[in-house]
């Protein structure tokens, strides 16, 4: 049982607080919620909205339509109505009658209430809180939490809520809504997770250009910065920042930058400068539609290949996807644990979806555990930086103790040392590229959710993990077949022979991306995986929901 | 598989090229134990003159054309107790790093930088930089370049660096002391730009022509006078200012952050972090 | 499928922004005939400011963010016939673009640069722009900016960029002669910095805040006098100088290229090529 | 029969000028002459050669053993000798004796024809012309024609070189040698042929940064600027040369970049950008081992995947290599008019080898052909630069010609507006994408070359072309199979249907690449190829050669 809101209005109108407003209160009632922010690139005007699910079961994902749209201007109404559930509740701000509409004068509300005009949002939240028929402390409780400290602002805002919550209990409203079953009370977002990941596994720096959406985790870690001694430093440029956290990583401290695609593509020759060096940096590529600027508010996982591929020259990478908020958490963990291990560049792709996507869940404590970056002292008299090695990983030590350690981009000798000698070129390639076989052995299978022996498997990677779930769930609860979803978090490098019998045996392979050429489904053949796969793709800038494999897969 | 080796043990520079005095002149100030070498890192990008920290046996990061900036500056925050100094070229520091250039002035942050400029890039044999003069000829400027020169140190000084001096390579005891006192300096980042000759693309700009034009800044020249060194800082001619131009006076990237200030980044990383 | 084209009517800018009246001044001064709307080109970047040219009926370059100059660089050696203006913003022509504003500086190619300097970034949601003040706060800048702003005037005029001015959005008139004078200017490169308030999210340099400070330049200012134009340049606080600050004298890249003597590459396109 | 002969000494000792007067005078007398260099990154010093080789065949690529070794200093030829073939004649400059070396002193001669020491390079030339007992006259008309106008000099070099070739009818020598055959007297690079073709194509701007071995086409640019009205602008950094290009193809003229790697890299969103606004631009990769600076002045194939995949967000391209001097010319003809037909970048790939290779042939007139632009003129009325089409190439017009033509990095509608609409957003990426069915059918096919009912064939991209030539041929003529060269110059896209039967028919399909990964064999098995293949790679820097294939094809 679960129930869907859309809170729709222009950037500044105070929608996405709404959103909050509920969110945290549901979650502090004990229901399960998930929510989405969709965007224009404006900062006033336009038609945003923010889409909220609470339910009785965990949830992984947004819907394609609502059973409540709450529109905070006429437009909004004019474009999204048709896209609710056929039997929605509309509501509309404002003293404008409409068929089928319930016109609510939240400002009229808050005046009465004695509250500011921004506490409009209150109003709101409290009418639909009210409609719901939730119980009213939980909000008070939320609100009290939010604003704690400042009293005067708490009891206006009290009593805008409570003004709304008994308007909410007036309307007319027969939908069942899900009840509260102790889920945690605590929200996140995907950026957040990514941030906090990182904080406690021991990035001591993060530099980056402001890029929507990865912005995000570069603010999570700016306000977080003084707690766990962390250096933020906005860069003149992503060269810069890339730059930067080479040399950063080099002189001992992991360290991260965050991007998009238009500020990864400027990455790319820092990215081969980390594969040259060794250079455990990691990268949060937050997608967006492309080319060029694109769609720059928008999700989609079109960054697949070039994220494999950028840099000039051969060298090795780790490349990630999580799927889930918990997954942002984890693979934030082992992706900069794996890059030091074996000093390869890490990086995480991430969307604008999963970024801004919101999500009650127990957060990690947040104890700090720093990776181990795999130092070693060095012995003055012997220590070479890129001493051959079975394994192609190499003694790592780092300025300042002791030791001389040189790293060139240039081919360079066991000491580091620029060399043009053939068969210098040929020995450090070797090793370097050698660790290739320590990361597919690291290599993290996918997971396989849904029934063992599926006729038809969707084979998905990152963010679709939510929305392929629920498909396979829904599936396999109608009985037409036997569904499997086989959610791939790390992207690259992939081991072909591991994954062949996993993907030969479903009688029908179905690869879900956010992107028009299927990525992931070339990578596979690439791999070796020669077998027919059918795609399902979705590249308008919206993140692919149940809904839309319910009317695609084929 | 044929050895290269044997035939690359000397530096990679012509013969009579104003590099090897930089070196030297560096190797003796670095024997005077006026830095620390176990915490000295050498960071260059690439070009002739960013070969040059491979001949100094400290740890060395030669990283990517025109990005000796950024590099020196992660490193610098990573563990600001390092002594960081760059040596690059024109090209790599004005050209292919001029937004790195631009934006680490205005960082102030305590990285040493020494720019080899010898106003071509050599390296790639000899197309005009970006502190070519104008008419300079060459393969791809084959009707002389028109381009302005690029002003380094007189923009250094409008962004207030605290630093900003210049030598010349053929006067190796004004470079030591240039050197040294670039060194000594603790308020903050600190721009060395070092005439070069480079005997085999720069026909122009050759060691007589330095020679005969370089003069001592006066000793009364007030370093703190932002317009006077501007004024220094904007001749270029018949006679061409060498020392310290000016000194700012703003905070040092390193002593102005809130986080650093409780000590190295490398030396908290396995410490529980004090939560505030 | 979702239709948010009839929602996305309006100038996509906030209501009290200064991008507004720099708009409205540049339909005035189009509306005056002083450009040939059929030979002009807008070019931008990316950020609020940039979305300037998508207002005007007239062809548009809006390229990658901090990429404008060189776009614009491109289309003018391909057809030095037009005028090619740039309408952008601080962030993209001094951060992401530095580089590129550096080195066209010393081009002075004949390129009108308008730069909506709202000290901020606007689009990406108030970080520090490069021409923030000190201890501006924002997300990312927790303890307030710390980097010394970047003075770009201060900078085109050491590259004696031919046309250096500053306006603000809140001075029309004055926005309006300055907007006349560069596209009136022949010379090369025009720069002009327009101090720009921005409502949403900077609520240090506020519209009264920059009424209070702008102040015309006087009238006796010798616009060709270097250090008088340096000076200017840097005086920033209790009065903030508005008007041609600087002209320089040097030949415009499309005057002084031998290829382009002979008329426009686009014109000459089909034509076979003089053998020299 | 062929001949090969490999020069080497310090940089600046002036061996690529004994390398020119040889080729010249070769081709001048008739033979078939390939040239090529090894460099190391520095001015003076260190240790680089010159390989010539002349026939009465037409030759295609070097041989990695030479029949004479002139060694201009003692290190030369202490690590040179070994790798000349075991019979071979080596000769060292100066007067030091050496077992089995003929030493002769260049510079006593030079003193006594009265040249400058310079001229030693002449002696020296015509000591190994003298040698193989070709005609003076050719040596003696080609100096004439290096130096015309310079009489003075003229003079001492003709002393010179006879003086040299005097002594080198001395030496013993038993070698067989080719005889002239009438070849064409001119001699080229596939750098210059890269740069004419783009100068009679009708490439009115080149800007580019310099980079090793992008610039050697550049510096052909600049020197034929005033002869075919190109302006030349050397760019502050890549980033700039690449939306330099974008401004001026927008604005009309077709433009050009040269670069490598590195710099490559750094255009990665410039790319993007042109996908985007549809802009026909022309970059020239010229490939070297990576990663990062890796090994400036040496040749590799490693660029691949990165060029197909390069920039974010997903856009058409088409990726070009030539294998020949005729092909560098005219695949720069087809890829700009290619381009410019589908309106999308085209990249080509060449590296240091081809770039740097001296061969001689019949070389185009230079005749002005300008290619058509497919440009309109469009009604001021109804104009929009994207209107949707059915094979998605939309009218373009450029301005100041009566129409406002808008271009964004944004997502656009038809007009090129900034749209954030999504029903906008499908209908314009559809209609980019839709150009790949054209781009498909302009397909290169690959070069069939020796057995057609091959048993075992050699699968090849780019500048390996005249090694597996030469390896197929030789094999074809030892007789223990039927061997052939598939060889590619279109590398993307890559029509996998067409391809299929071609690959499938050879009992064994042998990847020949200068890479470590193999990445055309990744491509293939990504367009489905999915049969097994084998791969013959090289990554030390030095190009492929057919002994090389000999040893390492198994
Ligand atoms: C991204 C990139 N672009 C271009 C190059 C080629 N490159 C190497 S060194 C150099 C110029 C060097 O000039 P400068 O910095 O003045 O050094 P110099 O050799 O004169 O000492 C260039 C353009 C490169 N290595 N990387
Ligand atoms: C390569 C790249 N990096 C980052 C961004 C994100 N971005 C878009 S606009 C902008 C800053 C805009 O600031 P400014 O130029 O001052 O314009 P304003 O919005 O203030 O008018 C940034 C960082 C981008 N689009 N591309
Ligand atoms: S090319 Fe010039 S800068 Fe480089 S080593 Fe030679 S003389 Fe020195
Ligand atoms: S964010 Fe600032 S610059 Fe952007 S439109 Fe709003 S007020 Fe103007
Ligand atoms: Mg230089
Ligand atoms: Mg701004």
């Amino acid at each position: 049982m679960d129930i869907s809101i859309r809170i729709a209005g222009e950037a500044g109108q105070g929608l996405v607080a709404v959103g909050n407003l509920l969110v945290g209160a549901a979650a502090a009632t004990g229901l399960q919620v998930f929510s989405g922010k969709s965007y224009m690139s404006r900062i006033r005007g336009g038609l945003n909205w923010c889409d909220l699910r609470f339910a009785d079961h965990e949830l992984s994902g947004l819907n394609e339509r609502q059973h409540i749209l709450l529109a905070l201007n006429e437009t909004a109404l004019d474009i999204l109505r048709e896209h609710a559930l056929p039997d929605a509740v509309i509501l509309l701000d404002g003293k404008e009658e409409r068929p089928q509409t319930l016109t609510v004068d939240f400002t009229g509300i808050t005046k009465q209430s004695g509250g500011a005009d921004i506490m409009g949002n209150t109003v709101a939240a409290g009418t639909i809180w009210g409609m719901l028929k939730y119980p009213l402390e939980f909000l008070e409780n939320f609100l009290q939490q939010e604003f704690a400290g400042r009293d005067e602002i708490i009891a206006k805002n009290l009593a805008c809520a409570v003004a709304g919550y008994q308007k909410g209990l007036t309307l007319p409203m027969n939908l069942a809504v899900p009840q509260p079953v102790q889920a945690p009370a605590s929200v996140t977002t995907g950026a957040a997770m990514i941030g906090l990941a990182a904080a406690v596994s021991g990035v001591k720096f993060a530099t980056a250009y402001p890029m929507t959406p990865g912005t995000a985790t570069l603010n999570w870690l700016a306000a977080a910065a003084d707690r766990y001694g962390i250096v933020v430093e906005q860069a003149e440029d992503e060269i810069a920042a890339v730059n930067m956290i080479c040399g950063a990583v080099y002189a001992g401290i992991p360290s991260m930058t965050t991007t998009s695609g238009g500020g990864f593509a400027l990455m790319a020759e820092g990215l081969a400068l980390a594969g040259m060096m060794e250079l455990p940096i990691f990268v949060l590529v937050a997608q967006r539609p492309g080319p060029a600027t694109g769609m720059p508010t928008r999700t989609a996982q079109e960054d697949l290949k070039f994220a494999i591929n950028a840099g000039h020259g051969e060298f090795l990478r780790t490349v990630y996807a999580p799927g889930t908020h918990q997954q942002c958490y984890d693979l934030t963990g082992i992706a900069l644990a794996t890059a030091h291990r074996f000093q390869v560049p890490a990086l995480m792709l991430t969307d604008q979806y999963l970024q801004d996507a919101e999500k009650n869940m127990m957060i990690p404590s947040g104890e700090y555990q720093p990776i181990d970056r795999g130092l070693v002292d060095g012995d003055p008299e012997t220590y070479v930086r890129y001493a051959d090695s079975p394994d192609g990983v190499s003694p790592r030590a780092i300025p300042g103790h002791g030791v001389a350690v040189v790293a060139d981009s240039d081919e360079h000798d066991e000491a580091g040392h620029l060399s043009e000698d053939f068969a210098v070129r040929i020995r450090q390639q070797e090793k370097r590229l050698r660790k290739n076989a320590g990361l597919l052995e690291s290599f993290i299978m996918p997971e396989i959710y849904g029934s063992g022996d599926a006729d038809i498997a969707l084979v998905c990677w990152g963010s679709t993990h939510g929305a392929c779930r629920e498909y396979v769930d829904a599936m396999n609860a109608g009985g037409t077949g036997k569904y499997a979803m086989i959610h791939f978090t790390q992207l690259w490098p992939l081991p072909g022979d591991r994954l062949k019998p996993l993907l030969e045996r479903p009688r029908r392979l179905i690869v879900v991306e956010g992107n028009f050429t299927g990525q992931f489904r070339a990578l596979l053949r690439e791999i070796g995986i020669s077998r027919e796969m059918s795609g399902v793709n979705r590249f308008d800038g919206l993140p692919i929901t149940a809904e839309y494999l319910t009317a695609e897969v084929k | 598989m044929i050895a290269i080796a044997k035939a690359d043990t000397q530096p990679s520079w012509c013969p009579g090229c104003g590099n090897y005095s930089i070196l030297k002149v560096l190797r003796e100030v670095l024997s005077t134990g006026a830095v620390e070498l176990d915490k000295l890192v050498l960071v260059s990008g690439i070009g002739q003159a960013a070969k040059m920290p491979h001949n100094i046996p400290v740890s060395v990061f030669n990283g990517l054309h025109g990005r000796a900036l950024p590099a020196a500056m992660g490193i610098k925050i990573a563990n600001h107790e390092l002594e960081v100094a760059i040596f690059s070229g024109d090209g790599d520091m004005y050209g292919e790093g001029g937004n790195h250039f631009l934006h680490s002035l205005r960082r102030n942050i305590g990285i040493k930088v020494f720019v080899h400029n010898n106003q071509v890039y050599g390296l790639t044999k000899g197309q005009a930089s970006p502190t070519s003069d104008i008419g300079f000829i060459t393969a791809v400027q084959t009707h002389g370049q028109k381009l302005q020169p690029i002003n380094p140190l007189a923009i250094a000084i409008i962004e207030e660096c605290s630093f900003v001096a210049r030598s010349f390579s053929g006067e190796p005891e004004h470079l030591k002391q240039m050197m040294l006192a670039a060194f000594a300096h603790r308020g903050g980042m600190a721009l060395v730009d070092i005439l070069q000759p480079c005997v085999s693309f720069n026909h122009t700009n050759t060691f007589k022509w330095y020679k005969d034009r370089v003069k001592p800044i006066p000793a009364d020249h007030d370093c703190h006078d932002r317009m006077k060194a501007l004024e220094l800082a904007l001749r270029w001619g018949d006679e061409i200012p060498i020392g310290i131009l000016y000194k700012g006076t703003r905070k040092s990237y390193e002593s102005d952050n809130e986080v650093l200030a409780g000590g190295t980044l490398v030396e908290n990383y396995r410490n529980q972090p004090v939560k505030k």
